[in-house]
């Protein structure tokens, strides 16, 4: 159990800091794929077994696949040459230190550590179905209501307005040579000199 | 059809300043052309497409051609100093007549189905004046035929929208088609070598030894 | 040589055998060409995989059109000057052990185009060729004889000592040097390494 | 296809329009990017070179293509890999001598490439071929023209993914073809076999019957391949509305053969020009009326079937007699001074031989017209805003040979 | 004794394992379970190459390959032992790690979606409660995996493989989880084994499967189209379009590394198939009653083989479709489609409890207009306004 | 409807399928080492030159005229005559070929060698299975390896050959009877020889 | 021991053994190249394969938004399937309501879909 | 059964690590991961103290995780559609530049 554990915070952890550190962001999406793989493996050690997956199937298969379209889609031309921390990275990691130790302490502070675990209850999905559809049936329309804003809202931000450029391209050179101009039968060219 | 002449006629009277000159041709083929110059052929070409009566909407093919400088010898009477004194003595005298390249088009109609009449464009020479009119405007065919001509014979197209090499490679040198293209020489080893291969060869590998 | 040195190499030796026939027998059942074609011949290539000759009886059907994933390079048809230098970068990417039938005369030795001034006189200039097949352009029979010819030769490779074949050798180059355009011709033109004729003497 | 409806063709096609006279030509690169001083293409655009090896740029044909995502923004063709000197070789070698170098021009069609050559000649020098061998002519003409179709139409589909098996089929009956064409000639690909005047040999016994039985099994084969291809919605999904060209386009560029045709005008030199002896054969000429790669498919499918009444009616009707034309001759071969262009239509569109004397054995100039080089000329204009799925179809539909392309 | 037989696996998988000391048989019993998936799917992974290119052959009116081995069954050796002995080429501008580790995560999510299928009677690895879930979740893994291929091998053809191959497998992720969700509305559960189980009951001598009911057809269809899709086979073989692409994502793949992702997808599609017969076609049920005897794991098998078959007579029949008709097909044709198989599935599971005369019929018309309109709808507006039709042609004389 | 076309080509590779185990005409591989299709009598592919009789030097028709050499399109023909002459099928005194080689790693098959050479003395062979790893020792034909006997030639080329030897039959009867008339001329009033007649 | 603790046991396990199944080859066959064949690199050899030709240009491009526009959309429908498979299991033993409730729920979704499609964004450009 | 606050420490290191990433990275996108290993640090909260929670059986952690993953998944889409508006109009996907590029 314990061995199951380390291995998976050392995964988790590494793979989470990789992700964090790395200097090429596909490198750095891969290694987020391995975190959050780690976190679903946590989620099965606790026993939450529709949780698990489910967070691999939409963090791993949809959620890292858009961070990899937005990575591919903004190119970052210089990424190689320039520093990847920003000017002030030292007040952020101290930030960020400063935060896991005060967490830490009252945590460790905190009486619920001792808290004995419970007898294993098994969480079966059709349990999470019927809690779900009856005393969860308000939040499950209001974060359809989210997603659907929030995809219509995704959707507009980055779709690119056809600009008058490049709605020309429907059919574009198919006819260049050929201006309209009236059948040259029944109109003589003699006005030429 | 018209005749080649009442074509002629008809471009010399709507066109003026235009030279044509009719190209008989005695072969049993019996397909005389029109050679026009380089100022109108645009507007000769663009002439054959648009009368209603030709509507030579159809160019097939356009050929390059070379005409190599050729020497005529003539006998002529030369005044020349023999032994400080000039007398007058019959000599040979080797007169170099220009060679030019041609571009011969031949144009049909597809809508009265007839056809073909042949025009030729002449440059007036090989090595400078090598440019001539293109005629892609007026037909898009001659596009890639006239790029080929530019690559193989050196003729200049003024007014072509793409005219690079086509058929050999950006970096070559010359013109191969020309008559006078000396070809490299590879021939170092062939299994049935001709006299003259098998002689190429030798000096070509004693200049590949020297390399 | 003591005894057991000596049944130690043999049984080495039969190891090696094994192994050896092992590896010539799956290279020779599963040599996949490369789906590259240059002229005429390529249209008996093509017809020697349909179905009156198919090729695929020989396992080779599969035509890969990465050289990653192909063993042999089919040179079907004229090389041109222009194109030489493609071919002998193909040949470079693809993955040894490789090789080469150059299908017909033209990729032999220029064929009836070796008068040509863009045609180059054989493709084994530049890169090794392990089956030539002569006919203008071979019959699809004659592609699948040179096939068979091509999988003797593998059958008789060695695994190792001198006689092992290039791909084997470490001394042997990774690579052949792909030729550049010169102003007429290519540079080089040709590949000492490779292409060493005997000295033709005449008697006239 | 039975049900397809015949209409009488009064007004040949639509009125013609041309561009301004004497303006050069518009490149409407609007969509095109903006190229840098060095030639290479500014902004995120993906150039990729298509070929010179690729599976479908049907032999070492490159298209320098850049893609905007899978959007064709600007494709330039790239030729000349196969660039063999068929010209030059040609005007250092007897007229006969060329003869066998046209088999090698298209080497799907080296029966109607030798026509186009002889018929130049026999032009040029004055001879006429003997009523038997212009039989011989016509019947090796048409069954060229269905083993290319029929392999175009395989390779089509190859182009389009569908693993072979529609070339394989075409290839099976290309195969039957070409044992005819083996038993008449010697060789399955390059013939070499019409000359001067006439043909080389006569037909071999029997080989009349051999040949009808392939023309009467043909169309059962045709109905086949029809029931595999024609109706599949992916076929039409992926041809219909694609590569379209407009007919003034393609008259203006120069487009012959089934292109044009697709294109809905009517244009066949075997009925305009009426070389050989088409005259007295009953086909008629399928159109299109889109200029799509459909349109371009079903022309072929079409063409095959009235070659194939052709074919029937020329098997039927072949007289025997001589097959030279007694004043030609083999050696010596010197035509005057002179010149000639001469042309038929080959499977692939307009094939002309231009050829000038003067007086030699070898020609002074030789020029081939090759319909696929010129055909290719709009394949920019067919393929810019789409995808790259698309430019290997209408590639495809164009139907080019590269040894013809470059020669 | 069919009992016996149909069980003969089981048994001796409990056998074995209890020769095992009790603190290993855990361990020992997760052995023997992977075992039989690491040997038998890549043998049939190898049958399935020497099987597809014959029946190709055939198809295509030629022998295929039969000269290596009796009748060419050794093809698949030679060609893996070549693979094997081939150098491996990995480009200098390549990523070099994510280019190794690409073929390896292919590998690992595909041979881990087939722990939770059942092969037949009491024969599937782990039965978890949420298992189809987990299948979906580990099919996800392999759209990384390409994009890595596609991505490291810093080639444009691979590039835009890749590209490709995400685009399509994310647009039929969706039909394919949408479909199956029919069948657990119906049998209420995720997992593999009561999916199977559901499908047990006879009515008469005809079994209960999902495939037989209006709304099963229309999911098995929408199912078959997106597995088709979901593992690359034409004609939805875009990604790798060779005619297009060269060979997609693994064009700079070569050597072993190449033959695992060939391993990898056809590992796919046997995952697929698996599921599609777990789902709708009664996993290892008989369709008979009176056929029950033959063992499950045959049925299964068998089944498997024959959506094989398909696939390969699919791929020797059809043209690849083009990018924009793939999505199209994915979000205007697809996945409104299996909207509306959610709500038939639905209806038909509120009119369960008709009783009258012809009840069957009146809940088969039901269902079936309510899935047959929209299908008819749909086709007709899936190629927008150009609308596709046989046409006429004109003949000039 | 959407999907009936696809129906339709999967019937018709479905009935190709089936058809190639049932029907003799839908599986046409020809397993070639083993099977092999009868090959055409019109076949060529590389020349050879034929003898009469058993001895190939002597019997050798080539006169070492060089027209073929001069006619080869790809000029793969390489001749150089022999001082020495021997009798040719008519006992005539002719020249023989020293060096005879024909390069069929440049060979086109276009048999004008074959069509021009008046002597019927080249002709074209059906053999195709020349492939080798040796480029140069293998393709390289000599004389010797291009020798064959006109029994080969009638093998390969029954009505071709036929056709051959009659005329060259024809053509030595005539030669015959002329000699003859010319020698009973001769004997007749011995005035002036007869005229070589221009072949 | 539970049985979903075997069951992640097995998968544990598995994903080991699944990891080395292609490794094993792989190292089988980086054994056979050191022991014999030589890898041998080369400049051409090892370079990018652009149809026989030298590579130009960059081939990391930025890619059209229309994948992004699909991966949204994709994005959504997936965790949509994440609140339809309880649902989808719970539903024999739900009232219809809850059905009902569901349908809403994807009523929602699907006007995000419709809205997309006639926005067209579903059109592959 | 390991002691709660194993988890907690592991959540809490993970959303320190996600907290100095969004802060230090230049890099508009992995700030954005930073923030997404942030709530996934705290979806992990959620499990863990639901299952040593007094009530495991009503399934709030779950419920409540299931919500995030909906609610996180919105806000990737919608956080990289702005990456993606401002890289088109700006030309980067440094924060930095985006900074004193606004205006």
């Amino acid at each position: 159990m314990v061995t199951t554990f380390v291995i998976l915070t050392i995964v988790t952890l590494v793979s989470a800091i990789a992700a964090m550190s790395l200097r090429n962001l596909v490198h750095c999406a891969l290694c987020l794929v391995l975190t959050f793989a780690g976190l679903a493996a946590f989620y099965l050690q606790l026993n939450a077994q529709f949780v698990g997956f489910a967070q691999i199937l939409v963090y791993v298969g949809a959620v890292a696949i858009l961070i990899v379209f937005a990575m591919l889609l903004t190119r970052n031309v210089d990424s190689t040459r320039q520093a990847i921390l920003s000017p002030s990275w030292g007040v952020g990691i101290v930030g960020a230190l400063l935060v896991f130790g005060a967490i830490v302490l009252s945590i460790l502070c905190s009486t619920m550590v001792h808290r004995p675990a419970l007898s294993e209850t098994q969480v079966t999905v059709l349990a999470i179905g019927e809690q779900l559809m009856t005393n969860y049936v308000l939040p499950l329309e209001v974060i359809a209501l989210l997603l659907t804003a929030a995809m219509i809202g995704a959707v507009i931000i980055a779709l690119h307005e056809p600009t008058s450029e490049s709605s020309a391209v429907q059919n574009p050179r198919l006819e260049p040579s050929v201006p309209s101009v009236p059948n040259p039968a029944q109109v003589p060219r003699t006005d030429h000199p | 059809m018209e005749t080649l002449e009442q074509i002629k006629g008809r471009i010399t009277a709507i066109i003026p300043g235009a030279r044509v000159d009719l190209i008989p041709n005695e072969c049993p083929s019996n397909q005389p052309s029109l050679l026009i110059d380089q100022e109108h052929g645009v507007r000769i070409a663009e002439f054959l497409r648009d009368d209603p009566q030709l509507r030579l909407d159809y160019l097939s093919n356009v050929t390059g051609v070379d005409w190599p400088d050729t020497i005529v010898k003539e006998k002529v009477k030369v005044m020349k100093l023999v032994e400080g004194v000039e007398t007058e003595v019959h000599g040979v005298v080797e007169r170099k007549k220009q060679g030019y390249l041609e571009v011969v088009y031949h144009i049909y109609s597809i809508a009265h189905k007839h056809g073909p009449v042949i025009v030729r464009l002449r440059t007036n020479d090989r090595n400078v004046a090598v440019h001539l009119p293109s005629l892609t405007p007026i037909w898009r065919s001659a596009e890639f035929q006239e790029r080929e001509i530019y690559d193989l014979y050196g003729v200049i197209f003024d007014g072509h929208p793409d005219l690079r090499r086509i058929l050999m490679w950006d970096g070559f040198e010359g013109h191969p088609m020309r008559k006078d293209y000396v070809e490299p020489d590879d021939y170092e080893y062939e299994p049935t070598p001709h006299d003259e291969v098998l002689e190429r060869a030798r000096s070509h590998q004693a200049r590949n030894a020297v390399l | 040589m003591d005894q057991g040195l000596r049944s130690e190499l043999s049984k080495q030796g039969i190891f090696t055998t094994t192994l050896e026939g092992l590896y010539n027998w799956g290279r020779r059942n599963s040599v996949w060409p490369l789906q590259f074609g240059l002229a005429c011949c390529a249209i008996e290539m093509i017809a020697t995989t349909m179905a009156r000759y198919d090729l695929a009886r020989f396992g080779a059907e599969v035509f890969r059109p990465s050289p990653r994933q192909a063993d042999l390079m089919i040179v079907s048809g004229t090389v041109t000057k222009k194109m030489a230098p493609q071919v002998v970068r193909l040949f470079n990417q693809m993955p040894e052990p490789k090789y080469v039938i150059a299908m017909g005369a033209c990729a032999i030795s220029g064929g009836p185009f070796k008068q040509g001034y863009n045609v180059l006189k054989g493709i084994d200039r530049y890169i090794p060729v392990d089956v030539h097949i002569p006919g203008c352009p071979p019959r699809p029979e004659a592609l699948l004889h040179a096939f068979m010819t091509l999988q003797r030769k593998i059958d008789a490779q060695k695994l190792s000592g001198p006689e092992r074949p290039r791909h084997l050798n470490t001394d042997a180059p990774s690579e052949f040097p792909v030729p550049k355009f010169g102003p007429h011709d290519l540079v080089p033109p040709y590949n000492p390494e490779v292409w060493q004729p005997p000295k033709m003497v005449r008697a006239v | 296809m039975s049900d397809a409806v015949v209409t009488p063709l009064e007004g040949v096609f639509a009125p013609l329009q041309f561009p301004e006279p004497g303006a050069p030509r518009q490149l409407n690169y609007s969509v095109a990017p903006k190229m840098s001083a060095d030639g290479s293409v500014a902004g995120d655009f993906l150039e990729v070179a298509m070929g010179p090896q690729h599976p479908s740029t049907h032999g070492v044909f490159r298209m320098d293509v850049v893609l905007d995502g899978e959007r064709v923004v600007k494709l330039k063709p790239v030729f000349g890999y196969l660039h063999r000197n068929h010209e030059k070789i040609a005007e250092n070698a007897s007229y006969l001598g060329s003869m066998p170098y046209t088999d090698r021009l298209d080497y799907f069609c080296s029966m109607t490439n030798n026509w186009a050559y002889a018929l130049s000649v026999e032009k040029l020098a004055g001879l006429q071929p003997p009523e038997r061998a212009e039989y011989i002519r016509i019947i090796t003409a048409e069954l060229t023209r269905l083993v290319n179709h029929v392999c175009l139409v395989g390779f089509l589909l190859q182009d389009m993914g569908a693993l072979g098996t529609p070339l394989m089929y075409a290839f099976r009956e290309r195969e039957k073809i070409l044992d005819l064409f083996e038993a008449l000639s010697g060789s399955r690909m390059m013939c070499n076999y019409m000359r001067f005047g006439g043909c080389r040999v006569d037909l071999p016994a029997g080989w009349l019957e051999n040949a009808k039985q392939v023309v009467e099994n043909f169309p059962r084969f045709l109905d086949d391949f029809e029931n595999l291809l024609s109706a599949n919605e992916i076929l039409i999904a992926r041809t219909q509305g694609v590569g379209a060209l407009s007919a003034a386009l393609a008259i203006n560029a120069g487009v012959t053969g089934p292109l044009l045709r697709a294109c809905g005008v009517n244009y066949d030199l075997r009925k305009v020009d009426k070389y050989g002896i088409y005259e007295r054969f009953d086909f008629r000429v399928p159109l299109g009326d889109h200029g799509d790669v459909y349109d371009r498919y079903m022309v072929r499918v079409l063409e095959m079937r009235e070659s194939l009444k052709i074919l029937r009616h020329a098997l039927r009707d072949i007289p025997s007699g001589p097959i030279m034309d007694p004043k030609a001759k083999i050696r010596g071969f010197r035509p005057k001074i002179g010149e000639v262009y001469g042309r038929i239509e080959g499977p692939k569109g307009e094939l002309g031989f231009y050829l000038i004397s003067d007086g030699g054995p070898n020609p002074y100039r030789y020029r081939v017209r090759p319909p696929s080089l010129i055909n290719l000329t709009i394949l920019e204009d067919m393929c810019l805003g789409r995808n790259v799925s698309d430019v290997v179809v209408i590639l495809g539909s164009i139907d080019i040979v590269l040894g013809e392309v470059d020669r | 004794m069919f009992e016996a037989i149909d069980q003969i696996f089981v048994a001796l998988k409990h056998w074995v394992v209890g020769q095992f000391p009790a603190a290993w048989q855990p361990l020992g019993s997760v052995f023997l379970s992977i075992i039989p998936i690491l040997a038998v799917f890549p043998l049939l992974f190898a049958i399935t190459t020497i099987v597809e290119r014959k029946t190709l052959g055939r198809i295509q009116n030629r022998l295929g390959p039969n000269r290596v081995g009796p009748f060419g069954l050794l093809q698949p050796v030679a060609d893996g032992l070549k693979s094997l002995t081939k150098e491996d080429i990995v480009p200098y501008a390549a990523d070099q790690v994510v280019h190794f580790l690409a073929p390896i995560a292919l590998i690992v999510p595909v041979l881990l979606a087939f722990s939770v299928l059942p092969v037949g009677r009491n024969m599937v690895p782990i039965d978890l409660d949420a298992g189809l879930l987990f299948f979906f979740a580990v099919g996800a893994g392999s759209e990384l995996a390409v994009f890595m291929a596609g991505w490291s091998s810093r080639n444009k053809y691979s590039l835009l493989g890749a590209m490709r191959a995400i685009a399509q497998m994310v647009s039929y992720e969706l039909p394919l989880i949408l479909s199956s969700v029919t069948v657990v509305m119906l049998v209420g559960s995720l997992s593999t084994v009561k999916i199977v189980e559901a499908q047990g009951e006879a009515y008469g001598w005809l079994l209960k499967w999902h495939v037989f009911t209006p709304w099963g057809l229309a999911g098995f269809l929408l199912f078959m189209i997106a597995a088709a899709a979901e593992s690359n086979r034409t004609p939805f073989d875009i990604p790798e379009g060779e005619s297009e692409i060269i060979a997609g994502y693994l064009v700079e793949y070569s050597g072993f590394k190449f033959a695992l992702f060939f391993l990898g997808e056809y590992l796919g599609l046997f995952a697929v198939s698996s599921l599609a017969i777990t789902l709708f076609l009664g996993g290892w049920h008989a369709p008979f009653s009176f056929l029950e005897w033959i063992p499950s794991y045959l049925w299964f098998f068998g089944k498997l083989s024959a959506f094989i078959m398909l696939f390969i007579w699919l791929r020797g029949t059809l043209p690849r479709l083009r990018m924009d008709q793939l999505m199209n097909l994915a979000w205007k044709f697809m996945l409104p489609m299996c909207l509306i198989n959610i709500v038939v599935a639905a209806m038909w599971h509120f009119t369960a409890h008709w009783q009258f005369v012809g009840a069957v019929l009146c809940r088969w018309l039901l269902c079936g207009a309510a899935i047959g309109v929209p299908y008819l709808w749909l086709g007709d507006a899936l190629f927008g306004e150009k609308k596709l039709a046989k046409r006429t042609y004109r003949f000039a004389d | 409807m959407l999907g009936a076309g696809i129906i339709k080509g999967m019937a018709e590779t479905a009935r190709n399928f089936i058809g190639s185990y049932t029907e003799a005409n839908l599986l046409v591989t020809v397993e070639y080492p083993e099977q092999r299709l009868p090959l055409k009598e019109s076949m060529r592919n590389f020349p050879f030159l034929v003898f009469d009789g058993e001895d190939w030097q002597k019997g050798l028709r080539c006169v070492a005229c060089q027209i073929c050499e001069k006619e080869c399109p790809p000029q793969c023909i390489f001749i150089t005559k022999d001082a020495a002459k021997k009798p040719d099928y008519m006992g005539k005194l002719q020249f023989q070929p020293k060096v005879f080689d024909i390069d069929t790693s440049v060979c086109m098959s276009c048999q004008i060698c074959v069509e021009v050479c008046p002597f019927e003395a080249i002709k074209m062979d059906t053999e195709f299975e020349l492939s080798t790893d040796n480029r140069f020792g293998d393709l390289l034909l000599n004389k010797e390896q291009l020798a064959r006997s006109n029994e080969h030639y009638h093998k390969i080329h029954p009505t071709e050959a036929t056709e051959v030897d009659e005329r060259l039959a024809g053509e030595k009867a005539k030669a015959e009877a002329k000699a003859k008339a010319a020698v009973a001329a001769a004997a007749a009033k011995p005035v002036l020889p007869p005229k070589p007649t221009a072949q | 021991m539970s049985v979903d603790h075997q069951s992640y046991l097995f998968l544990a396990v598995f994903l080991v053994v699944a990891a080395l199944f292609p490794l094993v080859p792989l190292a089988l066959a980086w054994l056979w190249a050191r022991s014999f064949s030589p890898q041998k690199r080369g400049r051409d050899k090892n370079a990018i394969y652009e149809c026989g030709l030298e590579t130009k240009g960059d081939s990391t491009i930025q890619f059209r938004p229309d994948y992004y526009l699909y991966g949204i959309i994709f994005l959504v429908f997936d965790v949509e399937a994440i609140f339809l498979l309880p649902f989808a299991v719970a539903f024999t033993k739900l009232p219809v309501g809850a059905f009902i409730a569901i349908m809403i729920f994807l009523l929602l979704l699907v006007e995000g879909l419709v809205w997309a499609w006639q926005k067209g964004v579903l059109t592959w450009k | 059964m390991l002691p709660l606050h194993y988890y907690l420490i592991v959540s809490a290191a993970l959303f320190a690590i996600g907290l100095a990433g969004a802060l230090t990275r230049r890099n508009a996108i992995i700030a954005l991961i930073g923030i997404e290993l942030m709530l996934n640090a705290a979806n992990l909260n959620f499990i863990a103290f639901w299952r040593y929670g007094s009530r495991p059986e009503a399934l709030t952690g779950v419920m409540f995780v299931i919500f995030s993953i909906g609610v996180a998944a919105a806000e990737a889409a919608v956080g990289l559609a702005l990456i993606i508006a401002i890289y088109r109009h700006y030309k980067t996907t440094n924060l930095d530049e985006i900074d004193s590029l606004k205006g």
